[in-house]
Order: C-alpha cells, then structure tokens, then sequence
C-alpha cells in the first residue's frame, strides 16, 4: 500500500530491478530470484521494464525517473552498452548504487558502477559452438540465424559461436540473417531458410524465441532430430524439446541466482559493505543426457 | 466494359505476376519456383491475408484498423488459455474468433458513439470475470459474455452519443489490447498442450494446408458478401459518402457496427491461424500486423478515401510481400536490404496500379469514336 | 448596340472527357463592357467552357483569345493573373479558412513571408459589401456560414479581383431576390466600366434583366447568338432545346384525399421554432421564405434528419420522431438542397445511387446484381432524361442539371407517396424544368401522392402548387390555395412574417 | 469570439491538468509534482513533441506521415556517423537535421507524383556515394547531395506525373528508411567520441535543458508559420478543399512538397534531440513514434481530414503521454496495466476534446435566436 511504500523509500529500502523487457521467459526467472531475495531480506522491490521490448530510449527514461524518486538501489540490465552510461553516473553521483546485471555496460565495474553480475555470453557462446563441433564430430554446415538488429549480448554469443564453429572446423552456411523479436517471426525467418536449413547440419540460435521459432519451423519442415540443434534458454515447450531430442543441446543460463545475487549486492551496498565488482552467474550446457541431473533440472524449471 | 472491369481486377495479379517472376530469374537455383516453397509462401500469407480481408472491408466503409496486429495476439492468447484448460480445439477456436468479433464490437460501439454503453458494459464484464474466474476461463468468459450482453442491451436507453474517429479508437486499442494480452498471460507466453487438429490447420502436406483454404474461403464469402449483399452495397456508400448514405436511410449506426464485427472476425481467424502457426499464444506476436494489412488491402486497389476495394486484391497484395520477403531471403540479401526492398515494393506496386488505372481511363477515351 | 471591340474570342473549342465529347465547336464573342448571357441545356457544356477558359481544363483544340492575345492558360493561376476571374457552379471554398481568408486565397497581401492581415481584413470588408453583405465579419469561418452567404463570399471574391473578364456560372442558384436583384444592378454597373461579364444561368427573369447579348450552346456546338433585345422568351427557348416549348407548368386539377402529413408546433433545436401544417394525398404544398427562415431545417426534421425536440408530427399513419431509414420504408422520400455533399454519392454509379434507398427490394434471394441493378435503372434516367453514357457512369462525371436529375429519380424510383423536395429544379434547364414539372404534377394529381415543395423561384411555386405556406423566422404561416397569393403578397409576407397584412 | 477561441484552444490544456491532476492526487508521496520530476517529463517529451510538430503540420494539410519514426532513426545514424569521423557537434547536427529534411523531400515528391524524377535523383545519388565514400562520410555526401539536386534540377523537364497517397509513400518508407538506418550501421549502432555540447543539449540541470527550450522554439516558429504566413494559410488551404486551393491558384505541388520538407525537418531535430538523448545512433530506435506523434497531433485538435491543428495543442498532446507514462511508472504500474491505461488515455482525451467542442457547438447555436 501507499504509507508501506512510503516509509520503504524513507528506511531507503525501496530497490528497482530494471530488465530489458517484461516478456520472456528468462527476465521471470530473474524476477522471481530477485523477489526471493528481497523478500528474504526485507526490500521492498519494483520490477519495471520498457514497455516495448529492447527500446532504449524508454528505458534510459526508466532509470532517470527511479533516479529521480530516489530509490535505495538499481539493478539494471542494459539494453546497450553506451546509452545508459550517463544514467548509471548520475546514479553515483546521487549516492544510489547501482549492480549492473545481464548485459556489459562500459566502465569500470567497482568504480563507476558497483558491480557487474551476468553470464559471460561470449563464453557461453563459445560453449554452444564446442558442442556443435562435438555433435557433428569435427566437420559439416552450419547456419546462424540471429537474433535481433543491436542486441549486443546475443550478438556477443553469436560471436562466440562462430569463433568456436571455424575453430573446430565447421562450414558456416548462413550467418546474416537476422530473426526479429518475436516467436512468430523467428519462425517465418526459419522457414525461408528452409534449403539451407536442409543443406545444414547443425543449427545455432542464440536466445530463446529465436530457439522456439526454429523449433516451430524443423517441425514444419519435418527436420526434428535430423539436424543437431543447439540453442539457448529455457522455456517449457524448449524443455519439452530437449527430453524428446527435438534439441540437441540447450545452454542455459541462471537467471534465478542472477536475480538474488543483484539483490544481496544491493543490500550489502546500502548497508555499507563491499561486494565482489565481477560475478559470473555461469552457464550450463543442458543435454538429454544430463538433463535430470539436479543441478541442471533445477535451472530447466 | 466486363473486360475492363476483369483488367482492372488483375492488376495487384500483375504486380504479383512481376515480383514472382523477378524472383525466379534472379534465383534460379534457390529452388524458388518449386511446389514446396510455393506452399509455403502460401503458408505464411495465410494469417495477414484473412487479417487483409477484414481490413479492406473496413477501409471500403470509410475506416481505418490500426488495433489488428494487438487484436490477433489477444484472440490468440485466448484461445491459447481455452486449450491449455482442456477444452479441445473446439471450444479454443471458437473462443479464438468469438474474441475476435468481440474487439470488433468494442471498436466500432466507441465509433458509433456508445462511448457510455462501452464503459458501462465493459466494467460490468470484467466485474463478473473477476468475480466469477474460480469457475475456470472458459465459463467464466460466457458467464461474462452473457452479463455483458444483458448490461448492452439494458443500456440502450442511454441516448448519449459521442463519436470518435476509428483512427484514434484503434489506435488506442493499439496499445491496450496488446496489454490486454500480456496481462491475459502474465506477461508470459501460453503453452497449451500439443493438439493435433490444431497444428495441422497449418501443417504443409500434400494437397494445400488447410489455412490456405480457410484464407480463400473466408475471401470468398468477404467478397460475396461485400459486392452481392445489401449489407455490403450499404458499406461501400457509407465509405463513398456518409452523408447520402444517412440520407438514403442507411442506418449508420448498424452499419459501421456490423463493418467491424465482421471484419474483426477476419481478425479472429487469422488469430486462429496464427494460434496454429505458433502452437502457443504469443502475446507479443503480430506487431505491424496492421500496417501490413492495410498495405496489403491498398495494393490490392483500396483507396483510404472509402468506397473502393477488392477482397481477392487485398489477398494478392499479401501474397506480394510474402513473395518479397522469401525471394529476398532466397537471393541472401541482408536484412536491411530486404526492408528497403520490401518498403521499394510496396510503393511501385501502387504507382504500378495507379499508372494502369490513368492509362487504361485514357485508353477508354480513344476507343469510343 | 454599341460596338465595343471582343474581349473574348473563343473559336470552335473541342473538349472530350473519356468518351463525352462536352464540347465540339464552341464558337464565342464577349466584347468590353457587356453582359453577355450563355445558354443552353443542363449538360450543354457551360460549365465546360468556362472551365476552359479558367485554365481548369486543356481544351483539346480549337483557339481562345484574351484582348486579341492567345489566351491557354496552364492553370487557374495563369487565367487569374491574365484577367480573368470566375465563379463556379459548384462552390470552391475552404471551410476551416475565415471569410477574408477565402477571398484572397492564392493572392494574399503580403509583409515579406506573412499575410499583412489587417490589409486583408481591410479589404475583404470592402468586398463583402460590393456583395451586399458588409454585416458579415471577415474573421468568421467558413464553415459557419449558410449556403447563401458562401455563394456571396464567392461572389465577392470574383468583385474584388478587379479583373477584365468576370465569369459567373449560375451564381444565383441558392439565393433569393432580395440579394439576386442587388447582384445583378452590381453587374450592370461593372459593365458599364467597361469589364465583359460572362453569366450562366438558367433563370430568364435574370437574363433578360442583365444580359445585353446571348450565346446558346447545344450538345457542346454554339448554335445561336445576337441581341438580348432581339429574342424573346419563347425563341430563345426553341434555341436552346431545339424545339417548341408549349407550355412550362402543368397543373392538372387537385383532388385533395386524406391528410398524410400533419406537423403540430414542431419545433427543431435552432429551427424550425413553430412549425404547423397538414399535407394531403393529392395536393402539392409549397414552402416559401427567405434565405434562413428554417425551410430546409423542416424539412429535415420531418424526415428525422434533425432531431425534434417538441411537438407532434405525424407522417402517414406513424406518430413521432422516426429516422430516415424508417421515413423511406413507410414511402417517404427527401430531395435534398445539397446534391454534393448529401444528395449524391459522387464517386458511385449512378445506379448505385438510385437504388440505394430501396436496395434490398433489388435483391433476389438476398443476392444482388450490379448488371440488374444498371439495366432496371435505365427506364428511370431516361424518364427524366438524364444526359449520360449509362447507368453505371460515375455521378461526378454528369453536369451540375443532369446530376440533380438523378436525385430526383431516386424519389421516383423509390416510390415515394409522400416527397419533400427542397429546391428541386436548382440547376435544371429550361425545358427538362417542365418535364420534371409534369413528372411531379402526374405524381401528385394522378397517383395521389402527397408533395412538401421548397423553393426560392417563387414562379415555380405559384405555376406549380395547390397551396402555398410562408416561412418566417422559423415559424410557418397558415397555407392559403395559391390563387389567393402573388408575387408580391408572398414577398411581402416573407420578410414581414405577418400574414395579416398581406390579407389587408 | 475570442473567449471561444481561447476555450477551444485550452482543450488539451485540460487535459494535461486532468491527467496530471489525477497522479498528482493517486501519488502524492512519489514526488510525482516536483520540480525535477516535471522537468525530466518535459526532457522526455522533446524527441515526440517535436515530430508532433511536423506532424501536425503534415495532418493540416491533409497528409499522413507514418515515417517518422524511421526517419528519426536515419537521420541520428547519419549525425553519429559525421561526429564519430571527427567533425565536430556542429557538422553532426547539420547533417542530422538535413538528413531529415531530405527524406521529407523524398516523401514530397513522391507525394506529388514526381517518382520517375526521384528515381533518377537518388539512383545517382546513390551512384555517387558508392563511388566517392573514399572522401570520408561527410564529403561524400555532400558531393552525393550536389550532383543529386543538379540531376534534380535537369530532370524538371520530365513532365510525367503520378500522384501517389502519403499513406502508401511513407508505409513504404517506413520499411526502406529503417532499412538503410540499419545498413549505414552495418547491424549494429554507431557510438560516436562523447561529445559535450551534443550531451549537454538533453541533461537536466539547473534550469530547463536546451532541449526543451529547442521544442519550444520549433514549436513558436512552426505555429507562427502555420497560422500568420501565406504558406501556412495556402497548408492550411490545401487540407481544407484541395479543389478550392487549386481553382484559386495555390502551387499544390510546391506547397505539399514544402509542408513535407519542413515536417521532416522537424523530424531531423527530433533525431537530433534523440542523439543527444542517447548518445549514439540506434538504427531500431523510435519504433512507433509514427503513431505517437499522430496521437499527439490529434489529441491536441487536428483533424486527420486536413485543415484543423494545432502545433501547441499537438506539443500538449505528446506531454500527456509522457505524464501518463512517468505517472503509471511512479504507481508502480505493470507494464500491461500501463499499456491498457496509455490506450484509454488516448481514447478519453479524444473524446472529451470531442464532447467539448459538440457542447460549445450546440450552446452556439442556442445563443443564435
Ligand atoms: N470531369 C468530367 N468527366 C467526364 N465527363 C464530364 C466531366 N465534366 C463534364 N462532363 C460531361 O460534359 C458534358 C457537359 O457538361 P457541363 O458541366 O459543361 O454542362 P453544363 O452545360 O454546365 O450543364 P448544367 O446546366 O447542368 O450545369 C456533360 O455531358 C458532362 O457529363
Ligand atoms: N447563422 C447560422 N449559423 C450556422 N449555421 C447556419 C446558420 N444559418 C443557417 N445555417 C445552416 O445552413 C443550412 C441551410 O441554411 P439556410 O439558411 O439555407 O436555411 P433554410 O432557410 O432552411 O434554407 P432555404 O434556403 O431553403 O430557406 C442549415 O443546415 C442551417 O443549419
Ligand atoms: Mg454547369
Ligand atoms: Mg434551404
């Protein structure tokens, strides 16, 4: 209620947890971390993204106003690595500490922003391009379809994927083709890729709509479990996916412990204490093989 | 003059006829001219050309959608819930196309003027959803339905009448039923259980998927209804001139009503399609639906001035950016080079139509002595 | 007569639209100071002409001079800058612009990028009252004027350019005598400055009063010119149809049946204030005023156009305030004074404009046939003799007269056994004037419907009508046989609004 | 008169005191009415309340611009690209605004028919660019854009024209325009050096940012324009009856090209305002502005039949919006829930702005006896 809220701003435990967009499936998992832990330690927090997906101006006008309300702490994913500079400054210029979470933001974590908590999506791109040298043992065709135009943490594990894939020796069919933002589309894009999705032999797609519309597509085109399938993130239907080895592999993220772990660097920095500056909340690569296994299921879920 | 007229028809078919061919010559390995990709080009017309339609008809009477692309992702969310609830595919299509014509119905009631009914029914509605929701979606739906109907039909006596323009009510709706959708999931997509019947709808097999001819259908009887009925001969007057049609006892209210109850049902069944297509709802599916639609109607020869429009136009006109977007992909343009394609297409294919249309007049003039 | 040299000189001018040859040799004199009346039948190619001759249209061939010069202008902008200013049939006037606005639209007086809008007011104030209309304030909309006072703003506009040939395409045809007569003294006198004014119109009253000579067209070839003082009436008429005119107003004799039509104080939201008068089966009742009095309101609030908000008013045998919808299923029919905006569905065919009214009586099985719907709709245009390629020719496409004509076989076609006709011969020739009078006459004396006739052409009225009311102020008087009245104790009772001393 | 006019022109004034009243009286401990709290809504209202501008000029002559937000896009690419070669704020902004003011020129003449010119035109200009980038973006350019007007100028003498809607026009420029935004980045933004005075024009500090007073400067002189010179007089002509503007001698075609010229340019601040905002140029940025600064038009009192707007009802119009958003944010609003509430704002403004006016008509016409 109001007079809560009231006082939460005035013992400056009022927190805001800033995510790219409000619609997938991963920002709920960091959500739901985050509440955990605010709950567990007493915050009260606000969950507020752009209100369309990867627009950075909207959320550059979301910082700014949480600034300006002065609330206790900022968790913010960045939808770009420069824009949100500026906001992050005035953040430590007005005493708000801020934990920058998901995606890279230039500067110094630890200096000009508290600390920096994420996967290292290079990293983890590269993880997704061993598996698929592994899978196709060292030789065959691969195609990219990426993400969406200026995303950089997709683009950062396109990358990884494509460094890894020419390392081990594979064939990139297609790697400019851009999917769009939403399932549907990732889909339609598939699906006019169709004779080079049949002239491939392993496909990579680097976040989940793309991952569920390239699903779709092999469905269509009656392509499930001929061609090694690698992509990223969890979702129920991906899941669902993996056990019936529609999927080859799925490297998964934790966006839960992402959430928390931004939330107890809040707190500890309202409370005066220091923080870790860099975290990776690391990355698994889920199988059919490894699926059940608790420490994987758990971030399937 | 049935020659002239059958030209006149042909010509989105012409530009339709230009891009394909382009295409082929320029791909002839990317096997773009096979069955298979033909299919599939008519696979993915199927949803924005049931939207397209729906929007010609409501361009020919005057109006404009700019809620479309919002509205399908509801509907589709919609009937996404109704499956996940175990209703079977039935139920889920229908729930799917009733919401639908429900939008239209709230579209054109804040067109005609019942802004007061609308706020009345609607708060009275999602009342009873609120209240009633323990007994599952689907009959707490009809359960609000029905209440709202009564609320509808009660408030009649409310004579106050205020009305606005379609471009803002839709694009008010623009946005809210998009919100609609996301909060219908909770900001989350909808997994509904795996339902044959309803993938197959969309499902490329021997003869042609079922969309497809659902898309023909729903164009044929559109059409039908559009140049055959009175109700249609009522619409185009009402998009050609309003004031003659008030005069000549058109009843606009009704008209305008039924223009966007009907054509939002197009809506409903590209919801459908695209419900088939995803097999989930999609909450953020369907942005520039709209634009495409209507850019689809206006190549296939509506004029955004009312009166003028052609049903199977409207489907050719989408099958043009279909073929674009495939051929491009085919050609392994880039991205952004298929957009200016694209946006580069659009406009020549209309110069194209007006330019057959200004010389086919002066053609005419030379004919007679 | 004197002889001025030619202003204008327009030799065998060709002008085809798709296939309407509109003009096949028009040949045309006007000379330096006179009033120079043109004629012919609705579709002639009046208009056409002078849209020629306003650089609106290219003619195909043939010459056109201006003070001995070639004169082809490109635009209206090169016909203005050369002299020549017009007024059109259909009104060309902005409505979001003000009043001073719309007369110096396109020569605005200038203080570098800006309108010097004091000159401008200034100046529009002067022109209105050339028009006899120095009341009206030059920073009031457009939009907010009625049709009689835009058809004088667009009169002023033509007074206030100051040009060396005027041209008025029937300039009068929604205004009454008290400001036609002005007008016309107006026109004389700029003759007399030695201006060539051009004047269409088909009212002789007019042209006889005005015009110092005449040019008669027909089907787009000029077929006779001379002397205003050397034709009459009836010959000019001959020349004009190609024919002998025996006679303009048919009234066979009334046998007046039960009362169809029965307002009782009924009132409008601005007007009509009072509004009582029954109408029977059989007769034909006319409605007389001035410009404003409110008879175009009544008219609409009988056909539930206009709301009523009080009164009782009975149509047949339903009671109340019904919409225009149920007025035609109960036989109901409105002929409305604005054919552009409301009459007719411009961009439509003309049997789409006929039938829509009475549409799904068309329908067979609930299907409908545009092929049926053109060919049952031929009979009817043809009865009023509609000058066109077909029924499904596109209404814009006929001239202003033909157009009205249409209109009017909707009503027709539709069946109607009660019309209301507001200003039903605007526009219309001569001679179709007389077959649209036995038309209604045969309507109303033979088939017993009942008629509700608005007009400003008080001839009409007293040639045409069984009784006659007056419209005053929004009030209407009591209706007299329209033997009793004349010219003059209509006029009389027009603008005093008092009926007791027209009786005195 | 003139109480009704100042009564007619306050509408959206409010409005804005009714939405603001509102979150004002919903949050009063979110220091929803501080003072840095209305300047950050004021900061954020500049980029769409200076399209809203160009827009309303574009709607009061009877046009549509859905291009807008494309547009913007562009022409921020285009400045970050001259200020990452090293040319200085200056330049950049130069270049932004021209951009801006090009692709008006583009619509224009597509507008008013003169595609095969603007074929020639660009397909040179184009040429030229590809063949001299080697001078570095800036030169090029401005190399590319001498020939392109010399070709411009020479190619007058084709006289064949084809008039096409701005609906189409900008539709297809809505596509095509992201589309190069997107290629002249290579996929990717364009992060120029930081640039102080570029910074400077949108951060909130002491008193108002020079980016709030830039709106308000664009919108004095383009309101100025609009109801006091002769060209605004002949827009607004044009919007009003076409055909009367035309009989009366109105250049149709210089005036519909001159409106779109300087909307976009308009549109080039707009993106010069959104760079300064960023701090770098998003080839994805302004996604449906377009649609927003049409809202903004029309819910300051255009009419989209043309002849009616008003620039400061329109710049009202765009802070509502932002109102509402900031308001929703401060009441810790889902995003859904905000979406839903920005779409019935839109719609309820239009509507009371609609039912004002009725009153005020029918209380005219009473006070008539
Ligand atoms: N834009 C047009 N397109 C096609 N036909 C036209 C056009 N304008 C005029 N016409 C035709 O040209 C002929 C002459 O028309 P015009 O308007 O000049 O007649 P008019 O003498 O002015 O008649 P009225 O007395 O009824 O005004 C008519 O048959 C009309 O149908
Ligand atoms: N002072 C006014 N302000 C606004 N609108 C007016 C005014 N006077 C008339 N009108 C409108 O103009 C239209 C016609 O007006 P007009 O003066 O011709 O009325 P009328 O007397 O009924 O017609 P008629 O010319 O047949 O007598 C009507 O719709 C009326 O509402
Ligand atoms: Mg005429
Ligand atoms: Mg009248």
């Amino acid at each position: 209620g109001d007079s809560a809220s009231v006082e939460a701003v005035a013992d400056g435990k009022r927190i805001v947890v800033i995510p790219k967009g409000t619609t997938h499936v991963f920002w709920r998992s960091v959500e739901a971390g985050a509440r955990d832990a605010a709950t567990a330690l007493g915050l009260e927090m606000t969950f507020k993204g752009p209100l369309r997906e990867n627009d950075r101006a909207t959320q550059k006008q979301l910082v700014q106003q949480f600034i300006g309300e002065r609330v206790a702490g900022i968790a913010l994913a960045p939808l770009d690595a420069k824009a949100l500079v500026p906001e992050v400054l005035q953040a430590k210029e007005r005493g708000i500490p801020v934990v920058i979470i998901d995606s890279a933001l230039d500067g110094t974590p630890g200096e000009d922003f508290a600390s920096f908590v994420a996967t290292d999506n290079e990293k983890s791109g590269r993880l997704a391009g061993e598996e698929m040298v592994r899978l196709l043992g060292g030789g065959g065709r691969v195609v990219v379809l990426r993400y969406q135009v200026g995303s950089a943490s997709t683009t950062a594990r396109e990358e990884g994927f494509l460094q890894a894939a020419r390392a081990g020796g594979l064939d990139v069919l297609v790697d400019n083709r851009y999917a769009g933002a939403t399932i549907g589309e990732a889909k339609t894009a598939a699906l006019n890729l169709a004779d080079e999705l049949r002239r491939a032999d392993g496909v990579f797609c680097p976040c989940e709509p793309v991952t569920n519309g390239m699903v779709l597509a092999f469905d269509q085109l009656g392509l499930l479990g001929k061609k090694q399938l690698v992509g990223f993130d969890a979702s129920p239907p991906l899941v669902a996916a993996l056990r019936d080895g529609k999927v080859q592999a799925l490297v998964v993220q934790n966006p839960r412990r992402m959430g928390r772990l931004a939330v107890e660097h809040l707190k500890a920095l309202i409370d005066g204490a220091r923080v870790d500056t860099v975290v990776d909340t690391g990355c698994v690569l889920a199988t059919r093989a490894n699926m059940d296994r608790p420490e994987v299921a758990r971030l399937l879920r | 003059m049935n020659l002239a007229k059958a030209l006149r028809a042909s010509g989105p078919l012409l530009g339709l006829a230009a891009v394909w061919g382009l295409f082929a010559v320029l791909a002839p390995h990317g096997n773009f001219t096979s069955w298979a990709n033909t299919e599939l080009m008519l696979l993915q017309t199927a949803v924005v050309g049931t939207a397209a339609v729906g929007a010609t008809w409501i361009i020919v009477s005057g109006g404009i959608d700019l809620s479309v692309g919002a509205n399908i992702a509801l509907s589709a969310m919609v009937g996404a819930l109704v499956l996940r609830d175990g209703h079977g595919f039935w139920w889920a299509a229908l729930a799917t196309v009733c919401t639908g014509a429900l939008v239209g119905w709230l579209i054109g009631a804040l067109v005609v003027g019942a802004l007061p009914r609308v706020v009345l029914t609607v708060g009275f509605a999602t009342a009873v959803v609120w209240a009633a929701h323990g007994m599952g979606s689907l009959w707490a739906g009809c359960f609000a339905l029905a209440c709202g109907a009564l609320v509808w039909r009660w408030s009649a006596r409310i004579r106050w009448s205020l009305p606005l323009s379609p471009f803002i009510v839709t694009l008010g709706l623009w946005g809210a039923l998009r919100g609609a959708a996301k909060g219908l999931g909770n900001n989350q997509p909808i997994y509904p259980e795996r339902d044959e019947t309803l993938l197959s709808l969309m499902k490329p097999g021997g003869s042609l998927p079922p969309g497809v001819w659902v898309l023909l259908a729903v164009a044929l009887v559109a059409s039908l209804l559009l140049r055959r009925s009175v109700f249609g001969r009522h619409v185009t007057a009402l998009g050609s001139s309003r004031e003659t049609a008030r005069l000549c006892g058109v009843d606009l209210q009704r008209t305008e009503l039924g223009v966007y109850v009907l054509a939002c049902t197009c809506a409903g069944i590209a919801a459908l399609l695209q419900l088939s297509y995803l097999s989930m709802g999609d909450p953020t599916t369907g942005q520039g639906y709209e634009l495409k639609a209507i850019a689809a109607a206006v190549i296939g020869g509506a004029s955004l001035a009312g009166g003028e429009g052609s049903i199977f136009g409207a489907v050719l006109g989408a099958l043009i950016m279909t073929v674009v977007d495939n051929g491009c992909t085919k050609l392994q343009f880039d991205n952004w080079v298929q957009e200016i394609v694209t946006g580069g297409i659009i406009v020549a294919a209309v110069a194209l139509d007006r330019w057959r249309h200004s010389r086919e007049v002066s053609r005419a003039a030379r004919r007679v002595p | 007569m004197r002889d001025e040299p030619s202003r204008l000189c327009v030799r065998a001018l060709h002008k085809r639209f798709g296939a309407t040859q509109a003009l096949a040799g028009v040949d045309l004199d006007v000379r330096c100071g006179e009033v120079h009346a043109l004629v012919g039948e609705n579709g002639a190619g009046k208009s056409t002409l002078l849209k020629a001759l306003a650089g609106v249209h290219q003619p195909d061939s043939g010459s056109m001079e201006l003070d001995g010069r070639m004169h082809l202008p490109d635009g209206p902008a090169a016909a203005r800058a050369a002299g020549l200013a017009i007024i059109h049939q259909e009104l060309a006037l902005a409505p979001h612009l003000t009043i001073g606005e719309n007369l110096f639209l396109g020569r605005e007086p200038r203080r570098g990028p800006f309108v010097d809008r004091r000159a401008q007011r200034a100046a529009a104030r002067a022109a209105l009252a050339k028009a006899g209309r120095a009341h009206l304030d030059p920073d009031r909309l457009l939009r907010s004027l009625p049709p009689a006072d835009r058809q004088l703003v667009e009169i002023a506009r033509a007074l206030a350019h100051h040009a060396r040939v005027l041209v008025l395409d029937e300039p009068t045809s929604s205004l009454t005598e008290d400001d036609i007569a002005p007008l016309l003294a107006r026109l004389r006198a700029l003759a007399r400055t030695g201006v060539a004014v051009l004047y269409v119109s088909h009212v002789f009253e007019e042209l006889f009063a005005v015009a110092d000579r005449y040019t008669v067209l027909r089907d787009g070839r000029t077929v006779a010119s001379g002397c205003m003082a050397d034709i009459d009436h009836d010959r000019l008429i001959a020349a004009m149809v190609g024919r002998d005119l025996e006679q303009v107003y048919h009234r066979s004799p009334a046998t007046p049946a039960e009362v169809v039509l029965e307002l009782d104080c009924v009132a409008g939201v601005r007007l009509p204030r009072e509004a009582t008068l029954s109408v029977r089966r059989g007769e034909i009742v006319g409605l007389a005023g001035l410009v404003g009095a409110g008879r175009t309101e009544l008219l609409r609030c009988v056909f539930g156009l206009d709301e009523v908000v009080a009164g009782r008013l009975r149509v047949l045998a339903h009671v109340g305030g019904r919409s225009p919808r149920e007025r035609w299923r109960q036989g109901v029919g409105l002929l409305s004074e604005d054919r552009k905006q409301e009459g007719l569905s411009q961009a439509q065919s003309l049997a789409d404009n006929l039938w829509l009214p009475v549409l799904s009586r068309q329908a067979c099985r609930g299907v409908l046939s545009g092929g049926a719907l053109a060919r049952s709709a031929g009979p009817w245009l043809e009865r009023l003799g509609v000058r066109c390629r077909g029924a499904h020719q596109t209404v814009a496409e006929l001239s202003g007269g033909n157009q009205q004509k249409v209109a009017l076989a909707r009503l027709l076609a539709a069946g109607c056994d009660v019309l209301l006709l507001d200003e039903p011969t605007r526009g219309i020739d001569v001679g179709s004037k007389a077959e649209i009078y036995r038309a209604i006459d045969e309507l109303a004396h033979a088939r017993g419907a009942a008629v509700l006739m608005v007009s400003s052409y008080l001839p009409e009225l007293l040639g045409m009508c069984d009784r006659i009311a007056v419209v005053a102020q929004g009030k209407v008087l009591p209706a007299r046989p329209a033997a009793t009245w004349t010219e003059h104790t209509l006029l009389t009772a027009m603008a005093t609004g008092r009926e007791r001393e027209v009786v005195a």
